[in-house]
């Protein structure tokens, strides 16, 4: 896919209208994972409504989203940028290989309390 | 009626002066397209339209009738169009007593700001009602004028 | 049989680019009873509107009709066209080939075929117009002011100045308004209270003006020129005619701990109280929610203390009725509740306040007499947020922000933030932004000011999230230009909250049948060319009812309506709209459905001698309509079981000659 | 009366406590929770891309068995809640999402006509909290604590409808009603770095110090979750303040808290 079609999948998909973001950046002001980020929410929802995907797949940024939607919680305009964010993850977490995380790696990560329901979102939204 | 072999339905719309018909005007002035199947009928208030001039369209060959009124609440006589919504529901009943079908009436909302959503309402009602075919219940009484 | 011409107009290419007018003409000039039928350029031109007359001269014409835009657009043109040519306006029919023909459709043919058809219904119902003369009815002349604001205040001024009479109903026990809450104003910093208070002691002292304070409208009948009005006075407690307003029974009164509203309760009052030191009326009012007296009959010390024998326990509410000419709306505006938006921790930390709390804290006569101390624990703050756009520009959840830019907050924050640096050099300032609005005289200089003269810290972007903590504000923020997340220990965080229209005015504007829009601001009668009249004749519109406003535009607003409405009191007589509705006496039968949906009690009914075919006389009670009252909605055409009451303009045969036309 | 009542997977191995409190809590109250038989993982998060299917089939199983049992479905995990609450109104609301998951389902298609409820707002909303409040045989008097919602609980507000996604007070009314005192702190609803534990531990403890901190300085003695991940990245950041499931504390108010038994 070319970089045209690939927003419009992502806008497909996501189900959100990037051009409906005014600029006040609040998803970023409320962002926990703002210092994780090369780029930052705000940055996806202009990136994606300006169709300049390539930075963003290649980004470690798509892992460091935490899925907590305060972002999409206290958009002023009804953005929603989690749900672009998780839709341009799904691109590339769909591509074979393309996995984030790899289950050899797990064991060392994990220790005795781990909930189970943390290995299952972790695999969800790093692996395919 | 027939044109070409394709069915196009004849209808007619009664819209309020005060927010429907401007609705239609603002559709225009936006361009928004709706089938020119719609004739639009000019009245002061939805409350207006007597039932009488429905079965009247219906006896004259309409294959639709719908009919406009600003918002509940937002009448601009007040209670206008409360008193329009239970008089179509009335009419309503009785038109399906007759066996026209439900299909072919209805009744909107449409305010004077909603320009995007008169054009839809027509394009929906006119698209409904091709699909119901030819208006036949009330042709014979056609035949008899 | 009428005489017809039709016009049809070709507006340049807008309804010619897709309609065949001479194709339209041809067909309609073999309608029965057209005489003549031609097309044009340009109708509405003043060479059209000749050509109409030199046409009604010429063929003899009596019924016109004019195939053109929108009759909401040119009706009113035509019909002094057809005046200036000697028939009866009443006797034009526009059909619409502009707005709901060629503008909606593309293909020439099927646009062509419609437009025929439309002007066929137009003459077919132009063969059963009848000639109309409008009614004539008296003026009241006084005006009613509903609100008692700078709006409002501005308004009553005008009209008094100019020699009627007007009351002004203010439902707070003192008129002033918000702007009396508010310390100095932008872009000139003048005091707010220096400007307002004389203007305040102006208006009650004018011989032309009434003031009804802690006075609300209850009831509004009639129509333009002639409205009936029942103003409910609330009891205060306290004779407005005795009371100096001397404040000895405020000192006494024990019961102290009152949230004072006039603060935005920062601080308290006693259960007796006058707002402030400058209010009009300077009149003691007595809170019974909190009045010990009042609630259980212990207490009766300010009673007890008032030398002029002001103050009665028993006073009831009173009801005034009185007449009036005109109405001007000017209800105002409130800041939005924070409740939806506590991110910002509104309702977990006193140092998180809304500007309006804000102006209080710096006005000389506010709870801390103008010293900036931050109101947990009246310590003087270090650091300032100010958020921009709280509930403003908001789409995503109606029940939390307002869609609409509310106008103000870019110009008081900035006002704020440089009298904040000016008085206190050692506050640092943040003001957080999405955009920085300020069109207006001197506006944009005013802002550059405040970031270049004074360093106020402009940041582009704007706070996610307020954690309150040991006694600091922790505020998140994005700082866009530099692409940060910031994290600032802030001392007190001010929010720029949306402001709305004052809850009573949907209620009004029902009372009015005034119409309004989804925010329940007042809809102006045309938004460009009529924009401080509502659509319902006779009521005007002051201030931030219509929708958000400054100072300088609400006064200039308000001596607008002010203007509306002398030139509405000059006039002795008002011409009525005569389409309304009348009743065919030999046909009704006295049953009182009309009656009953009438929503303006426009018909009455008498008891009336007919001569029976017998040659007996009977008596028949038969309704009547008040062609000054009826504002011909026709609700009671289609109530009428017999068909006795029928709409003129839109009579049952012309619309069902309308419906033969498109049908046939 | 009965209600369908949905564990999950934490709650059968790392979250037993939140599970067996639950349990007794509802026989306290006189609920009955039936467990489906044979029920599945929720799916662990809700993928908000519309195309995604197959991951959101479990929780349509469950959530067309509850309809079937007429019964409301109720879960615990906010985790659990979140997938399946979303999952629920997709299902209602989005016509082409609905219509691919029902091709998988068999004869009889599901448009969300079952009906969700968090253990909390069973409690609120069905048991009511002033008959809880009459069941309560030990109050628990002059306990402050901190309700921490998280993000799961709460969000999409416009989805979850159980509160206000800012000023939430479901919790905090629920301890009114136990005896004990709220302690209302704005890192409530804040993130305590999810998932994100695993690859970014610094992160997650950032975020699990601050929301403790908050606690803390607001002066909670106690802090009650319903999400097992959410008390697992507070425990590692607490050393001194207890992070407990709400409903051990229901339990312990209702008398019928035991050392769950392994």
């Amino acid at each position: 896919m070319n970089n045209a079609q690939l927003r419009d999948e992502v806008i497909r998909i996501s189900g959100v209208n990037p051009s409906k973001c005014m600029g006040c950046g609040k998803c970023s002001a409320t962002c926990p994972a703002y210092d994780e980020m090369e780029f930052h929410p705000h940055q996806f929802v202009s990136m994606i409504k300006n169709g300049d995907l390539a930075p963003l797949l290649k980004s470690d940024s798509l892992f460091r989203c935490l899925s907590c939607f305060a972002c999409v919680e206290r958009c002023p305009r009804g953005v929603e940028p989690a749900k672009l964010i998780e839709a341009v993850r799904l691109q590339v977490i769909r591509e074979k290989g393309a996995n984030h995380l790899k289950p050899e790696s797990v064991p060392a990560m994990v220790d005795e309390d781990l909930p189970g329901q943390l290995l299952v979102t972790a695999f969800r939204k790093y692996a395919k | 009626m027939q044109v070409n072999g394709e069915f196009k339905p004849l209808i007619v719309a009664f819209c309020c002066n005060w927010c429907s018909y401007a609705g239609a005007d603002l559709a225009g002035n936006n361009r928004l397209n709706y089938p020119a199947e719609v004739k639009i009928i000019r009245v002061p208030c939805s409350c207006r339209v007597n039932p009488t001039f429905i079965l009247r369209a219906f006896q004259r060959g309409a294959d639709g009738v719908i009919l406009c009124g600003c918002h509940p609440g937002d009448c601009h006589y007040t209670s206008g169009n409360y008193y329009t919504r239970r008089r179509m529901a009335m009419l309503f009943s009785m038109l399906d007593y007759l066996g026209i079908e439900r299909e072919r009436t209805r009744v909107e909302w449409v305010s004077a700001a909603e320009g995007a959503k008169f054009a839809a309402t027509m394009n929906d009602f006119v698209a409904q009602v091709t699909a119901l075919g030819e208006n036949k219940r009330l042709e014979d009484l056609r035949c008899k004028k | 049989m009428q005489r017809i011409g039709v016009f049809v107009c070709w507006c340049g290419s807008n309804i010619a680019g897709t309609v065949d007018v001479k194709a339209v003409a041809e067909a309609l000039s073999h309608e029965p009873g057209v005489v003549f039928s031609t097309d044009y350029q340009y109708m509405c031109s003043q060479a059209g509107q000749d050509m109409i007359k030199a046409s009604v001269a010429e063929h003899h014409l009596t019924g016109i009709v004019v195939c053109s835009c929108s009759p909401r657009m040119h009706e009113a043109t035509f019909r002094k066209t057809a005046t200036a040519a000697g028939l009866n306006p009443y006797m034009v029919e526009i059909a619409n080939i502009r707005e709901q023909c060629s503008w909606v459709h593309k293909d020439m043919p099927i646009g062509t075929e419609k437009a025929i058809i439309l002007g066929k219904a137009a003459v077919a119902k132009v063969h059963l117009n009848a000639p109309l003369t409008p009614g004539e009815s008296p003026v009241t002349k006084r005006a009613l002011v509903i609100g008692g604001g700078i709006a409002g205040i501005q308004t009553a001024l005008d009209i008094a100045d100019a020699g009627f009479k007007v009351d002004i109903v203010e439902k707070k026990p003192t008129i002033g308004g918000k702007m009396a809450q508010l310390d100095k104003t932008f872009p000139t910093l003048d005091c707010a209270a220096c400007i307002l208070t004389p203007k305040m002691v102006d208006v009650a002292q004018h011989e032309n003006v009434r003031i009804f304070s802690y006075s609300e409208v209850s009831e509004v009948k009639g129509f333009v020129g002639n409205f009936d009005v029942t103003i409910k006075k609330h009891a205060r407690f306290v004779k407005e005619d005795l009371c100096t307003g001397c404040g000895a029974c405020v000192d006494k009164c024990p019961m102290k701990k009152v949230p004072n509203e006039f603060n935005l309760g920062m601080d308290n009052r006693p259960a007796i109280y006058i707002p402030f030191a400058q209010a009009v009326p300077k009149v003691a009012t007595i809170d019974p929610a909190h009045c010990n007296m009042l609630k259980n009959g212990k207490c009766g010390l300010c009673a007890r203390v008032c030398t002029a024998g002001a103050i009665d326990y028993t006073q009831q509410d009173e009801y005034v009725q009185e007449k009036y000419g005109a109405i001007v709306v000017a209800t105002g505006f409130n800041p939005i509740s924070m409740d939806k938006f506590d991110e910002f921790a509104y309702n977990q930390s006193k140092d998180v306040i809304t500007s309006l709390e804000f102006e209080r804290l710096t006005n000389a006569a506010g709870p801390t007499a103008g010293k900036l101390l931050r109101p947990s624990d009246g310590a003087h703050p270090h650091t300032l947020v100010f958020v921009q756009c709280v509930g403003s520009r908001c789409t995503a959840c109606a029940e939390k922000g307002k869609e609409y830019c509310s106008k103000i907050c870019c110009m008081y924050t900035a006002k704020h933030a440089m009298l904040v640096r000016d008085k206190y050099p050692d506050v640092d300032v943040y003001v957080f932004y999405i955009d920085v609005r300020t069109p207006g005289k001197n506006f944009d200089e005013f802002y550059r000011r405040a970031v270049e003269e004074y360093g106020v810290k402009y940041i582009k972007g704007t706070v996610g999230k307020v954690v309150p903590e040991n006694g600091v504000l922790k505020v998140q923020a994005s700082d866009l230009l530099n692409n940060k997340q910031l994290h600032i220990d802030a001392d007190m965080v001010v929010l720029a909250a949306a402001i709305e229209p004052d809850r009573s005015a949907r209620p009004l504007a029902t009372m009015l049948t005034a119409s309004m829009d989804t925010n329940d601001f007042f809809t102006e009668a045309h938004p460009k060319l009529r924009p401080v009249e509502s659509p319902t004749a006779g009521v005007f519109l002051s201030g931030a009812c219509q929708g958000p406003k400054d100072i300088p535009e609400t006064v200039s607003q308000a001596g607008a309506a002010a203007s509306k409405v002398i030139g509405l009191l000059a006039k002795d007589k008002l011409m009525g709209n005569p389409c309304v509705a009348s009743s065919n006496e030999a046909m009704c039968n006295g049953c009182s459905s009309c009656a009953n949906v009438c929503p303006y009690g426009a018909i009455t009914y008498e008891d009336k001698e007919f001569r029976m075919p017998d040659r007996t006389v009977a008596l028949r009670r038969v309704a009547k309509v008040n062609p000054a009252v009826c504002q011909g909605c026709g609700c009671c055409t289609v109530a009428c079981p017999s068909g006795a009451m029928d709409l003129n303009g839109f009579k049952n045969d012309q619309i069902l000659a309308e419906v033969d036309a498109i049908c046939k | 009366m009965n209600v369908r009542y949905f564990p999950g997977c934490t709650l059968k191995t790392k979250a037993k406590d939140l599970d067996a409190y639950a349990r007794r809590s509802a026989e306290a109250l006189g609920v009955t929770l039936d467990e489906p038989k044979d029920w599945q993982c929720c799916g662990g998060m809700f993928t908000s891309a519309n195309d995604e299917v197959a991951t959101k089939l479990s929780s349509v199983r469950l959530l067309k068995d509850a309809a079937a049992s007429e019964q409301p479905l109720v879960t615990v995990c906010s985790a659990c809640h979140n997938v399946v609450k979303q999952t629920n109104h997709a299902m209602q609301t989005d016509a082409a999402f609905a219509d691919r998951v029902n091709r998988y389902l068999g004869d009889d298609a599901y448009h969300g006509e079952a009906t969700v409820y968090h253990y909390l707002e069973l409690l609120r909303d069905v048991v009511g909290y002033g008959a809880i409040k009459e069941k309560v045989v030990n109050p628990l008097k002059g306990k402050k604590i901190a309700c921490y919602y998280g993000c799961l609980l709460l969000r999409p507000g416009s989805v979850m409808r159980m509160d206000d996604p800012e000023n939430p007070s479901i919790m905090e009314d629920l301890v009114r009603a136990l005896g004990a005192e709220p302690v209302i702190f704005a890192n409530r609803n804040e993130c305590c770095g999810g998932y994100m534990t695993m690859e970014s531990p610094a992160l997650a403890q950032k975020k699990s110090e601050a929301v403790i901190r908050n606690a803390k300085a607001n002066g909670a003695d106690l802090i009650i979750t319903a999400c097992p991940l959410c008390r697992y990245n507070l425990n590692k950041q607490s050393d001194d303040l207890p992070i407990v499931y709400f409903t051990e504390l229901l339990a312990e108010a209702l008398g019928v808290k035991e050392e769950p038994h392994e």
